[in-house]
């Protein structure tokens, strides 16, 4: 059972990592990547981490992605 | 293309180093050395049920130091990089206008955010969390009050008072440690209490609320700098 | 599980420097960035993870069996700084690639060869 | 005393109390940021005496109040008292250098400084692997913060280049820590240690992600694009922290980790750092950005560094004297150039020449110059000694070679670059300011490297023989170098004269330094009374005059290997900046110094040969060299005749002592090529004759000698320039002493002898004069003189005797050399060789004509009718010198027969003998006195009978010639010596085309070529960069695990 949501969680996150990096669009890049901080912190979880868990999602996925969005705004209005 | 190639190739030995990592790695069954001290004695030396707490708050106090000042770090050269013509600063730009919706719902969610916020860190030795996701949390609270009040910048200086005073109090109650027990960052300043309550684990919870607070504002602090650095080619 | 939870983040830790090595963009590279170091964090944690062991936090689990019964909470302190660390990094890198992108009005690292030999 | 954990508390509180303060009270925070830096300086400087009084156990800090490895533990002991030291020393100059800049930045920069240092110490001080980690990263992110202090495009594309490579590196590390933890238990270094991951197939990767990290962090070549970009783009000031303070902590990362794989490791380390020491500083040569210039060097030593720790089993207990020789002399050195570069705000090293200005800031740029180098009294220099003798004793030539190769390349680009400071022409020298605050940081460094210095002398085996008496006085004369120069002059003649009496007892009995030291101490003596003609206060010229005479003196006294090299090194900084100062003598001075730092390297592998011989520190150790003999040998001779410019190592030489001053001249030509004469003669004594590698090797040097007569003579003969014209003589003079000595017979050591003497003597004379007459004709060209005769009849009378002395004509002393030369070369049989010498002996007459005739005989010049002769303080010590000839051509028995005495023991035959004044040999004799008294009375007689002649000689104006219709387009080609053997040339100047010159400027092409195209990696992409750094990862670990 764990071994197949590791699975399923672990592929998806390399699909979202592919997308992160591959992905034209940055926004779109930025979001893939905080998936995969997010499918991360249920690895986490998977691995007894609850710790690690909440810190990943909160951080990982939530502040470093609004951090890049942030940048990528300021980017954005220069380039307008 | 040949860079591509080239690229792959080199990954290729990376995934090699890797590969042999992984055929070096068994798994567990039992706990090491160091876990099973920590699983043994962690209750009774440092008091916090949460044992990762006890890890990060006392055991290994001083990464933590480490940890909080790289932040307090980024948040200062983010400000001095940010800040290349501080004086070119416009106060008077166009505020965008936000919505009714985001700015009433803000008024209420902020504090509830900042109350999770401060529920996580102060039961750190409880429960999972602790002062850096606290701290997280509350930056966000801050974070929605930027979105709110694009102008808002009035908490710059608050942010910096409660930044600096939790970081001193950090290290005061370190080096009481050394005082009054058995070295810097030493919990045992107060009793261990009951294993499991609220006032338990010695200045754990004051630790990890100074942490949380410091590393709320400095998240904060460093979500602020960027949200109002200024476009103009320098 | 944790073969694969490790092999996932030895992929993802590749899958990042993939990224850093071969992207133009600097956002990408930094997204690279992001994307190796949590591929380090899994497999920091899954080495401090004990098979079928639960977490290090004694609220059911009593003192004296806790040995038995859960796993390494090292590896998951020294994630947690890790992870704060990554933050740092990030921010910082992303506030060198505005300032950059505010020097040369352009994104794509080739841009950026002022200094050599 | 303060525990140190207070630095990490106290530095931090004090930041956060920054930031709390910061924006209210400016001037609090720079202050408090200044106070934190010397609060950790004190703490760690007074662990620091502790340990060195005290001699107490290592103290070791347990944070949180548990046992490691439950917790983290911190080490205090005398290596992390001394580092910690220096890493704080050099912050709080730092800070006080940077003052003003972090002030403008405001706080938060300030703040980053302080965290910044104390994270190196951190670094420096914890027993952790994972706290190792996090420091290193504050300290990586600090760093990327503070190159951001000058904003600019430059320094931003830098930062984000360490960024991106320090990311990658720290992923590294953070695998290789956990998986150590994985394997070992336990995160402390000690455990780790002790877990001996390096011998398991499976844990071994731990061990080489650690190293590579870690080595990652030294940047290696050529994984070190990123590296190299920060020191040019960030501010010199912060340059000088990362090179001297972040380069120490991660130097000491890496000797804590050391053990971490075993000994096969090792042998990566060393080879990594070889590489990175050789190739950064290739790369360097080609630099013309200061800061980016040391940038390289700084990598090139760090490199060295690394090295020796890979060295480490060879150097066994020796290895941290060398470590702490090298390194702190890289530290101190590195962080005051750096200063010095952003006191002059060049961007290009020409730039430098602005030091002029300042005569003290130039003083403390050669100083680290030759601590960088390796140059006496600094500390690099006894590590490096140590470092060579502990190597030549294990038997690693290769690794000898590497380190001398790769520090001889740092002496192409330091060189250069010192000799563009004191000498480029420079049509604009940029200002400069000078802040108390950026001045006073880098005295205190230079003040460092000299105490330093001499405070380890004497932990080198026969270092506290060094006699540092000559250098005080050294130092004595820079303290007043303000006086004018008859003081100065007088002191320095006084001080000769006193050392004289000092040395005389010591030496007496001992004739074969006694000789060379009278050559050494007259010469001085009678040169330096030629410096009463001068004015002024001739700034820095007693200092090194009177250091290259230390030296020589140093060289007679010196009875064991170190004390010989010691001086040796100090004659050749003193003669540098000697022959520097001339007008034209920038590259002169240049290449003399790279031809005597190639000459010391070879010497210095000599001397580890003799002393891995037998571990005889004494200069006896030349006489038993059982470890390759036969190179020894030839390095030996090789670097000591880069000194005596035999041919193919001469082309310095014309330039820089045709160059030079009038009476600096007569010191490095007359005084300082004996100083190679003596090595020679020293090494030929010693060394075991009846080998076959001996044997070859002075027959190779005889033909050397003859022909670098022959080619001195010619060129001599095609000069126009005077002094270049008596420079190549010299060149021919020295030859014929090398062919001498190298004939190994009584008969030939004698010639040597003679022709040692005689060349001090009248070369003396002739530089003294001739140098004199140019300076007051303002030219050097011959055919712009003439007609001297009437105006200066003492030069003239001067220069002809010593003429007659070089032509080998009875009666004087040169007749007796050449008499005793040809002796020898007919006993030896080296026939063929002594047809060669005889030519050249001819074509010397050509260039001592056209000597005496274009400059005192001829038409006498009309914009030089109203010269006067030359000063008398210039004819006065040539007059001794003349009363000298005129002593040793009537007596010559006087001192050959003593002379004689004392090298007999050497020879088999005894092959001269005296009867009374004469001299026989199987082939003749010869009577100095008599043939004195014989010729004296005939130039007598002859003389009166022209001077009762003259009363009737019919005067003819000048220009009473006829003319031809026209006047020449250019008046000076008429004049006699004008082009006087183009005749010859055509015939013979094919054997003096400058081959030897055009073989080193190929050689110096392709050096610069190589690190032409070396550099080429460094493209400037970061993502390259980013390459580089995996690239490195991967073949290290395919070289190294590769197998498994």
């Amino acid at each position: 059972m764990f071994i197949a949501i590791a699975i399923v969680i672990g592929v998806a996150s390399l699909i979202s990592g592919f997308i992160a990096i591959h992905h034209e669009k940055l926004s779109v890049a930025i979001i893939a990547s905080g998936m995969v901080s997010l499918f991360a912190s249920v690895i986490f979880l998977l691995l007894a981490a609850p710790d690690v868990a909440m810190t990943e999602a909160s951080i990982g996925s939530g502040l470093t992605t609004l951090i890049f969005f942030y940048v990528l705004n300021k980017i954005r209005q220069r380039n307008d | 293309m040949i860079k591509k190639i080239l690229i792959i190739g080199l990954l290729a030995g990376v995934g090699l180093i890797f590969f042999d990592l992984f055929n070096a790695y068994q798994g567990s069954e039992v706990l090491g050395k160091t876990g099973r001290y920590y699983a043994e004695n962690g209750a009774d030396e440092v008091g916090a049920a949460n044992l990762v707490t006890a890890v990060i708050v006392t055991y290994r106090g001083l990464d933590t130091l480490g940890e909080v000042t790289i932040l307090f770090l980024t948040a200062a050269i983010i400000s001095f990089v940010l800040k290349f013509r501080r004086e070119d600063f416009i106060p008077n730009r166009p505020v965008r206008i936000t919505s009714e919706l985001l700015d009433s719902a803000s008024q209420v969610i902020v504090p509830v955010i900042f109350m999770v916020g401060i529920y996580i860190f102060i039961n750190g030795h409880l429960t999972p969390g602790g002062g850096f996701q606290g701290g997280a949390v509350i930056a966000s609270g801050v974070l929605l009050m930027i979105m709110a009040n694009p102008n808002f910048g009035i908490s710059h200086k608050v942010i910096a008072k409660v930044e600096s005073i939790s970081g001193i109090a950090f290290v005061l109650i370190g080096i009481m440690g050394i005082f009054l027990a058995g070295g810097f960052l030493d919990n045992r300043l107060l009793g261990l209490g009951n294993l499991g309550e609220l006032f338990s684990a010695g200045v754990i919870p004051i630790i990890y609320t100074f942490i949380g607070l410091k590393v709320g504002a400095e998240l904060s602090n460093i979500l602020g700098t960027i949200s109002h650095a200024q476009n103009e080619k320098n | 599980m944790e073969y694969i939870i490790i092999s996932t983040g030895f992929a993802l830790a590749l899958l990042g420097l993939w990224g850093i090595l071969s992207q133009k963009n600097l956002i990408k590279i930094i997204l690279g960035f992001t994307i190796f170091n949590t591929g380090i964090n899994i497999v920091m944690v899954s080495i401090g993870y004990v098979r079928g062991k639960a977490a290090p936090i004694l609220d059911v689990i009593k003192p004296s069996e806790a040995a038995d019964k859960i796993v390494d909470p090292l590896p998951q302190a020294l994630v947690l700084t890790a992870i704060v660390i990554g933050l740092g990094v990030t921010a910082l890198m992303l506030v060198y690639a505005l300032n950059l992108h505010r020097e040369k009005n352009s994104l794509d690292i080739n841009s950026f060869k002022d200094l050599k030999w | 005393m303060v525990g140190p954990i207070y630095i990490i508390a106290v530095a931090l509180g004090i930041a956060f109390i920054m930031g709390l303060f910061g924006k209210s009270l400016k001037n609090f925070t720079g202050w408090a940021m200044l106070a934190g830096l010397g609060f950790m300086t004190y703490v760690s400087g007074q662990w620091l005496l502790e340990f060195l009084n005290n001699n107490r156990a290592v103290e070791t800090i347990y944070t949180a109040g548990f046992k490691p490895p439950y917790s983290i533990n911190l080490q205090m002991g005398s290596y992390e008292a001394l580092l910690t030291f220096l890493i704080n020393v050099v912050g709080l100059l730092g800070g006080i250098y940077l003052y003003k800049d972090l002030k403008k930045t405001g706080t938060n920069a300030m703040v980053v400084f302080l965290v910044f240092i104390m994270s190196l110490n951190v670094v420096v001080m914890t027993r952790d692997m994972f706290n190792l980690f996090v420091f290193l990263e504050v300290g990586s992110i600090a760093t990327a913060g503070l190159i951001l202090l000058d904003k600019n495009g430059n320094a931003l594309q830098a930062g984000m280049k360490y960024l991106i490579a320090t990311g990658i590196i720290a992923g590294i590390l953070l695998i290789g820590t956990i998986f150590a933890y994985y394997f070992a238990g336990s995160l402390n270094i000690d455990d780790i240690l002790a877990a001996n991951l390096g011998a398991a197939k499976a844990t071994v990767i731990a061990v080489f992600l650690i190293y590579v990290s870690i080595l990652l962090e030294l940047k290696p070549f050529p994984a070190n694009g990123w590296g190299i970009d920060v020191y040019t783009a960030a501010n010199p000031g912060i340059g000088a922290l990362v090179s001297a303070a972040s380069a120490t902590a991660m130097f000491y990362v890496l000797y804590k980790l050391l053990p971490l794989g075993g000994a096969e490791w090792l042998n990566y380390i060393a080879v990594i750092g070889g590489i990175t020491f050789v190739g950064s500083n290739l790369m360097g040569t080609k630099q013309n950005n200061p800061n980016r210039l040391l940038g390289y060097s700084s990598i090139g030593q760090i490199g060295l560094l690394t090295m020796i720790l890979g060295l480490s089993d060879i150097l066994g207990e020796k290895l941290v004297f060398v470590a702490f020789g090298i390194l702190i002399s890289h530290y101190a050195a590195k962080a005051g150039l750096f200063w010095l570069s952003g006191i002059i705000k060049a961007k290009d090293i020409k730039g430098w020449a602005a030091l002029r200005k300042s005569p003290f800031l130039l003083f403390l740029f050669g100083t680290f110059v030759f601590a960088l180098i390796g140059f006496p009294p600094f500390p690099s220099f006894f590590g490096k000694w140590e470092l060579i003798m502990t190597l030549a004793t294990g038997g690693h030539w290769a690794w000898m070679t590497v380190i001398l190769v790769g520090s001889f390349i740092e002496g192409i680009y330091l060189f250069r670059w010192l000799g563009y400071a004191i000498k480029l022409d420079h049509e604009e020298l940029p200002d400069f300011k000078i802040e108390w605050n950026k001045f006073f940081p880098v005295w205190v460094m230079a003040i460092v490297l000299y105490a330093v210095g001499v405070y380890v002398t004497p932990m080198v085996e026969g270092g506290s023989f060094i006699n540092y008496i000559p250098l005080m006085f050294v130092l004595f004369l820079f303290a007043i170098d303000f006086l004018p120069v008859y003081i100065k002059n007088t002191v320095s003649i006084g001080g000769i004269i006193w050392y004289m009496f000092h040395i005389y007892p010591v030496l007496e009995g001992d004739l074969l330094r006694l000789i060379f030291a009278g050559i050494f101490l007259i010469g001085g003596v009678l040169t330096l009374m030629a410096g009463y003609s001068k004015k002024g206060t001739r700034k820095g010229f007693y200092p090194m005059a009177m250091m290259m005479f230390a030296g020589l003196i140093g060289i007679i006294e010196a009875s064991t290997l170190l004390e010989f090299f010691f001086s040796w090194e100090l004659m050749t900084a003193g003669s540098y900046f000697l022959i520097i100062r001339g007008k034209r003598s920038m590259p002169h001075g240049y290449s003399y110094m790279l031809f005597s730092i190639a000459g010391a390297y070879a010497i210095l592998f000599g001397f580890g040969l003799a002393f891995a011989s037998g571990f005889d520190t004494s200069l006896a150790a030349l006489g038993s060299i059982s470890l390759l003999p036969t190179l020894a040998y030839t390095l030996l001779a090789v670097g000591f005749m880069t000194k005596t410019a035999s041919l193919g190592l001469h082309i310095w030489l014309p330039g820089a002592h045709g160059e030079a001053e009038s009476d600096v001249s007569p010191m490095v030509s007359a005084i300082l090529l004996k100083a190679g004469v003596f090595g020679l003669m020293i090494l030929f004594l010693y060394m075991d004759r009846a080998s076959t590698g001996a044997t070859n090797l002075l027959y190779v040097l005889g033909w050397v000698g003859a022909l670098t007569t022959l080619m001195g003579n010619m060129s001599a003969a095609f000069q126009e320039d005077a002094k270049r014209l008596l420079a190549y003589s010299s060149v021919a003079q020295l030859g014929y002493i090398l062919f001498a000595i190298s004939i190994m017979t009584q008969l030939g050591w004698l010639a040597g002898f003679t022709y040692t003497i005689n060349h001090f003597m009248f070369k003396a004379v002739l530089f003294l004069v001739i140098g004199g007459i140019v300076v007051k004709l303002g030219t050097h060209n011959m055919y712009e003189m003439g007609g001297m005769i009437k105006k200066m009849p003492f030069s003239f009378v001067a220069v002809l005797i010593s003429i007659i002395v070089i032509g080998g004509i009875p009666p004087l002393s040169g007749f007796a050399g050449k008499w005793l030369f040809y002796n020898a070369i007919l006993e030896k049989g080296w026939y063929f060789q002594g047809a060669i010498i005889f030519f050249a002996g001819i074509i010397a007459f050509l260039y001592l004509y056209k000597l005496i005739h274009s400059v005192f005989l001829g038409q006498l010049k009309d914009n030089h009718r109203n010269m006067k002769e030359i000063s008398a303080w210039i004819l006065i010590p040539s007059y001794v010198m003349i009363i000298g000839i005129m002593i040793f051509s009537a007596f010559p028995q006087y001192i050959l027969k003593p002379i004689g005495n004392m090298i007999a023991p050497y020879f088999s035959s005894e092959a001269l003998s005296w009867e009374g004044t004469k001299a026989l040999t199987s082939f003749g004799y010869w009577d100095g006195t008599t043939v004195m008294i014989v010729v004296g009375t005939a130039f007598v007689l002859l003389l009166g009978w022209l001077v009762a002649l003259s009363s009737k000689a019919k005067k003819i104006e000048q220009f009473n010639i006829v003319f031809a219709a026209e006047r020449p387009h250019r008046p000076e080609t008429t004049h006699v010596s004008y082009n006087i053997y183009a005749g010859y040339q055509k015939a013979l100047g094919f054997l003096i085309t400058p081959f030897v010159t055009a073989f080193w400027d190929a050689m110096s092409n392709l050096v610069l070529e190589v690190a032409n195209w070396l550099r080429r990696i460094y493209s400037g992409s970061m993502q390259n960069y980013a390459l580089h750094v995996v690239l490195f990862i991967v073949v290290f670990y395919l070289i190294a695990l590769g197998g498994l």
